[in-house]
């Protein structure tokens, strides 16, 4: 396991509510193969998010729905714990899950090698056990390190990221706070070889310029996260 | 799962490829647009819009109900979405699914974030009721591009809306029916979507087209020009080259979208 | 499209309180093949009553409870949107909707010849987009334009018109405000050709003479709008 | 689907034709009824209804609870109905289908229109509590023609209901359990149900009838002589004739099926 | 159909609220065969609980979930009518009802020979007409005499009652009211031919002394019982 | 429906004859177990339990609601549990299952009965407002005996819960998240599960076990002795002996157990 504070470039600056500097990650910490029975698993810690992943698969759809002829089809259920917010969170799909985990889905898969598998399923558990703002970010992050832990060939490792909007200043990755009270909240994620973008949104107000500018801090910001990834891997498997 | 055949596949990727399209459009070019308004007396505001033959009837009904308790002061905006079975042959009855779901929770992010609709005046009594305005989209018939017809019908009906006054004497709220309202607007936002098909950006793509898509991007600008809404969809990535010019495109074709919003068809 | 106002033939009698005669229909249009993708469509305006109707079929089903070894199997679902009414209603079925979408399949199959198409599936989505009294003979006067649309083969088409009891007259084709304060609904479908009767119900309080007079005046407006289905159908095909 | 062998189907539309029944009944004939009451201690109301060997049991319950906005001065009758799988080999336990929905919104109808409970006597407080009742229908034994058993064993049901006194001191209710009052009773409707096998019109289907109608037709007739609900099912029509035939019938049968109503057996 | 009122053996001692003595059953009187369509059936008052089971099977599974290559499968619905109770109940399973389906499944399951029907299903549905403690045993009960009735072959037939704890004493078959105000509710079926355990619950608190004793007395109760199960059987059956 | 080979069945079966265990265990001994504490900060009590390789999260949240007609004065404890997919390959998504809801119960009854809690003393304003504690069963890794581990983590977390002050003014309820009060607590229970393989009574079952197994009975005792709980599952029954043998077990067993919760870890 390994923790990473990153310390950000522009220490001079202006700070934010928590101290960060606009361009600094909370702290992160992830752990590869952490569950028992799931065939590849992630356990990551960033800021105030505890966020678990298991993957089962490639295995075998009994589910015609879910069979593809030539490849792999991707499952994901993004899904929180209902002690993991403020008021409890009654179980079960909602709308908000529902949409992130259609879209978790479609930002990990442009990674995965699906034409090696037709016919099966991947399943990918995403489970928010507390949510502190950027889940849908971290647990993209984590599902990659538990495709990985899988075994599950990939062309590359997708990482993910939010930038945004605060006090009329464009931030890297906000906390919960900065997202309530922020002005716009851009998650991204990206194949960190190629810089391509599988994940994209933007929520609030944002000029072009900003928006370009919002781009570009969460793409560096992805790329610092991949790092930490890789190191998790590394962890658990060694070089 | 619609299968479309490998041969049309290619034709129509080799002819974006040549920038053209199997319908004689640019590939910045939308389809035929109308926006008729009022077309259901029963509902407070409503608007039948159509992009090429992608039909969208969406309808609003204002209620009084009780604020979220982080923002006592505020009135709330609900969208719902069905793809109703009658619109495409694949479509099945039931609870709404994940693209319906995406399909509203991406048109109510459009509207609410471009803080068209000033939902501090829909607020009745501070913490304990407010208006609460229903915005449902029933999809008629489905060719293709529903997260741009969503938005203009969502916009086209909020303007046509109009709530009964609500007064309070003595802790009790006096809906007078005869004394209608139109929604306190503040500004308009409308989406443009782009699909990647083979090397290029398309604008507002057709079934056809959405069927043989690698990538799907819609972005949502208000008449101030400013970005309130993107959500990326489809299984490819896409260039920070490619996004910046669809940002670019939509800038423009919002503009001209607007108009429709100005004299919408009365029946 | 062709609209057309009934004048009712006893002009000089007592009026009803929009202004109709007792035997009078309200204002009816329709259109056929109005949407694209289905088979077939109808689009109905009637009263204040707006219906679409779309129709696909008959096509194979993969579900096992809707195939029959011998003929092909009705499949219909009413729905009414939730802003066609004045407070709005909840999407999903009803109670209301699944009775009302079971009598319209039970009224539209005698004129269908369902035995040319064994194990196959004719699906009818009769959307209720505004509703002012009478939807369900609405819907199944349209869904009938819309089978001949898809070019089902029939017998007959059929088509429906209530009567009913307001002020202790028996009067045709009740308002919304007339259905509300009224004593007696008594919804009619028939086969033209043969005046047979494929849907009847009755809701209110009648003596059987006051039902006999209700039943024939039914079946007198059913025969008027029948001619306005043919017409809608001339229209969109020619003779 | 139930499926009845077509030499089964032959014999007895053959027996129908000759105006004779398998099971020796005339055409207009119902099979043996028995009615019971009081059978539940624990609802308020109840009823044990057997015809043929159709078996159904009926319990009604009681509740203070809102009225409609539009009658508020009126109480409610609920009527919900369980085609439990226990009744037959292909019934399925979950939630109502059709057919059962259906059962439950037509003997709903029948009573309610018959005006047989006076429901403004219901009322507690106008416009905030009336008097709901909940009426069950539990179908134990399915051997044709639920209609009929169905509105035979609400009415005997709702003749045996008593209500709780509930008054009102100081905007409180007060309910009273040791003074039970029956329910405002002003008329009474049962139900005839016919159906067309071959050419003729038969009263009372038992299963296998059930199986090979092709059409059905159930009236709900008052005590005071009035049609109060009709409806038609299955995939044939009926002739004009053919439905004036059942009503002149049903006006016989009711009357004698009323008389089952006045000396229900208590366990 | 047969009736018993069981006097029990401690005629001296303190009695209960309702009158019993600790160790004495409710009045109890089962019949079987009751229902016309059901391959078997039985019905059951005791006390004031008034219980209707119907055996289907053993039958064709064409669910796969329910199908086991070299045995039969038992599927239990225990459901309480909405009027069963003081509150009405909402129709459709709970939590509790779900429980008590799987035990009661288990609890008859040792008693049937399973072997003999491969890949098939027997359905078992309990419907409680109206409770007043203690129908999980009283629908156990009568399913043995409804499996029997249906032909279904069992080595034994499986009988159940529960002691438990009132005022201090450890005492039989609890009433409604007893239950609610008790300290303990030891429901208990048995195997009365080897008296061996199928059902086992305890809810409230007991010394292990305690305990003993409930268990002992519910095993003698649950024998009283199964006297009443067998003359009900030759009662429809004769010798 | 896990289905595990013939030959593992016998030689797990034919050693618990022979008194040992695949893993090395005696027959009455626990896996390895730990529980930590204050694991989810947003969660007003929380504890991760392992037993082995079986890993539970359980989370609680208290919220004011209204009390049970028939308790008026006393709070309510809820239990859910959820197999999460993640936990075993053939865990599926979706609402709870019988056996979700039996160990949600089960876990239930034992920790309400042991009167672990002081209801009571959550009552805020007696027949309007209580605490009710929501308890979240977490299930991430599934290896077998949930019941036991569910208890554990119940108990620990309720514990390590902390509710807010609730004081009462002029009928209005003040909550003060500045101070947090523990949970009245009077006793404790945990719940050890046997099952049987061949003719042995066994202590904790690992996942293979639990798929041989023929029965199994879970007793809970509190730290008092007295037994709160108990429940009997699979398909072969039990002989008096076994139980009473188990229940003997048990009560040394709870002692050991119940060290588990004097010093567990805290992140």
């Amino acid at each position: 396991m390994i923790t990473i504070i990153t310390l950000g470039t522009n220490l001079g600056a202006k700070k934010r509510d928590d101290g960060r500097a606009f361009d600094e990650l909370r702290p992160l910490k992830i752990e590869a193969g952490v569950l028992e029975r799931a065939d590849g698993s992630a356990y990551l810690e960033f800021g105030g998010n505890k966020v678990l992943v298991a993957v089962y698969g490639p295995r075998e759809s009994h589910i015609r729905r879910f069979q593809r002829p030539d490849r792999a089809y991707i499952k994901c259920r993004y899904n929180m714990a209902p002690f993991s917010v403020d008021d409890r969170k009654r179980p079960g799909p909602d709308r908000r899950s529902i949409e992130i985990s259609k879209i978790t889905a479609e930002a990990l898969q442009p990674a995965i090698i699906l034409e090696k598998f037709p016919r099966s399923v991947i399943d990918i558990y995403i489970e928010v056990l507390e949510a502190e703002g950027g889940t849908r970010c971290a647990g993209i992050t984590a599902a990659s390190v538990a495709l990985a832990d899988a075994g599950v060939p990939m062309k590359d490792m997708v990482v993910a990221c939010a930038a945004g909007k605060v006090n009329d200043e464009v931030v890297l990755d906000l906390s919960e706070a900065e997202d309530k009270d922020g002005q716009a909240d851009v998650p991204v994620a990206i194949l960190p070889r190629s810089g391509e973008i599988t994940l994209l949104q933007s929520d609030g107000n944002l000029t072009p310029d900003e928006f370009e500018k919002a781009l570009d801090l969460a793409v560096k910001g992805c790329m610092e996260i991949s790092d930490i990834q890789k190191e998790a891997l590394k962890n658990r498997y060694g070089e | 799962m619609n299968v479309i055949p490998e041969i049309t596949r290619k034709s129509i990727t080799n002819l974006i490829n040549n920038m053209e399209r199997a319908d004689g459009r640019a590939l910045d070019e939308y389809r035929e647009i109308s926006v008729e308004t009022g077309v259901i007396s029963k509902a407070e505001g409503s608007a039948r819009v159509k992009i090429g033959n992608t039909q969208i009837l969406v309808g609003t009904k204002p209620q009084i109900g009780t604020p979220f308790e982080d923002t006592p002061n505020v009135g709330v905006l609900m969208t719902n979405s069905e793809l109703l079975p009658m619109a495409a042959p694949n479509f099945e009855p039931g609870p709404p699914d994940e693209r319906s779901v995406e399909l509203a929770r991406v048109a109510d992010r459009c509207v609410r974030e471009s803080e068209m609709v000033d939902l501090e005046k829909l607020c009745i009594i501070e913490g304990k009721k407010v208006w609460m305005v229903f915005i449902d989209l029933h999809i008629l018939d489905y060719d293709g591009n529903l997260f741009d017809a969503a938005v203009l019908g969502i916009v086209a009906a909020l303007l046509d809306t109009k709530i009964p006054q609500a007064t309070v004497e003595d802790d009790e709220i006096i809906i007078n029916r005869e004394i209608m309202e139109p929604l306190p607007i503040r500004d308009k936002a409308l989406m443009n979507t782009f699909v990647k098909i083979g090397d290029q950006i398309v604008l507002d793509p057709n079934l056809e087209e959405e069927e043989i898509l690698s990538a799907r991007l819609s972005i949502g600008i208000t008449a101030s020009g400013k970005i309130c809404a993107m959500q990326k969809g489809g299984d490819d990535p896409f260039t920070k080259e490619e996004i910046m010019k669809a940002v670019k495109i939509a800038e423009g074709k919002t503009k001209d979208l607007m108009k429709y919003l100005e004299n919408p068809t009365t029946p």
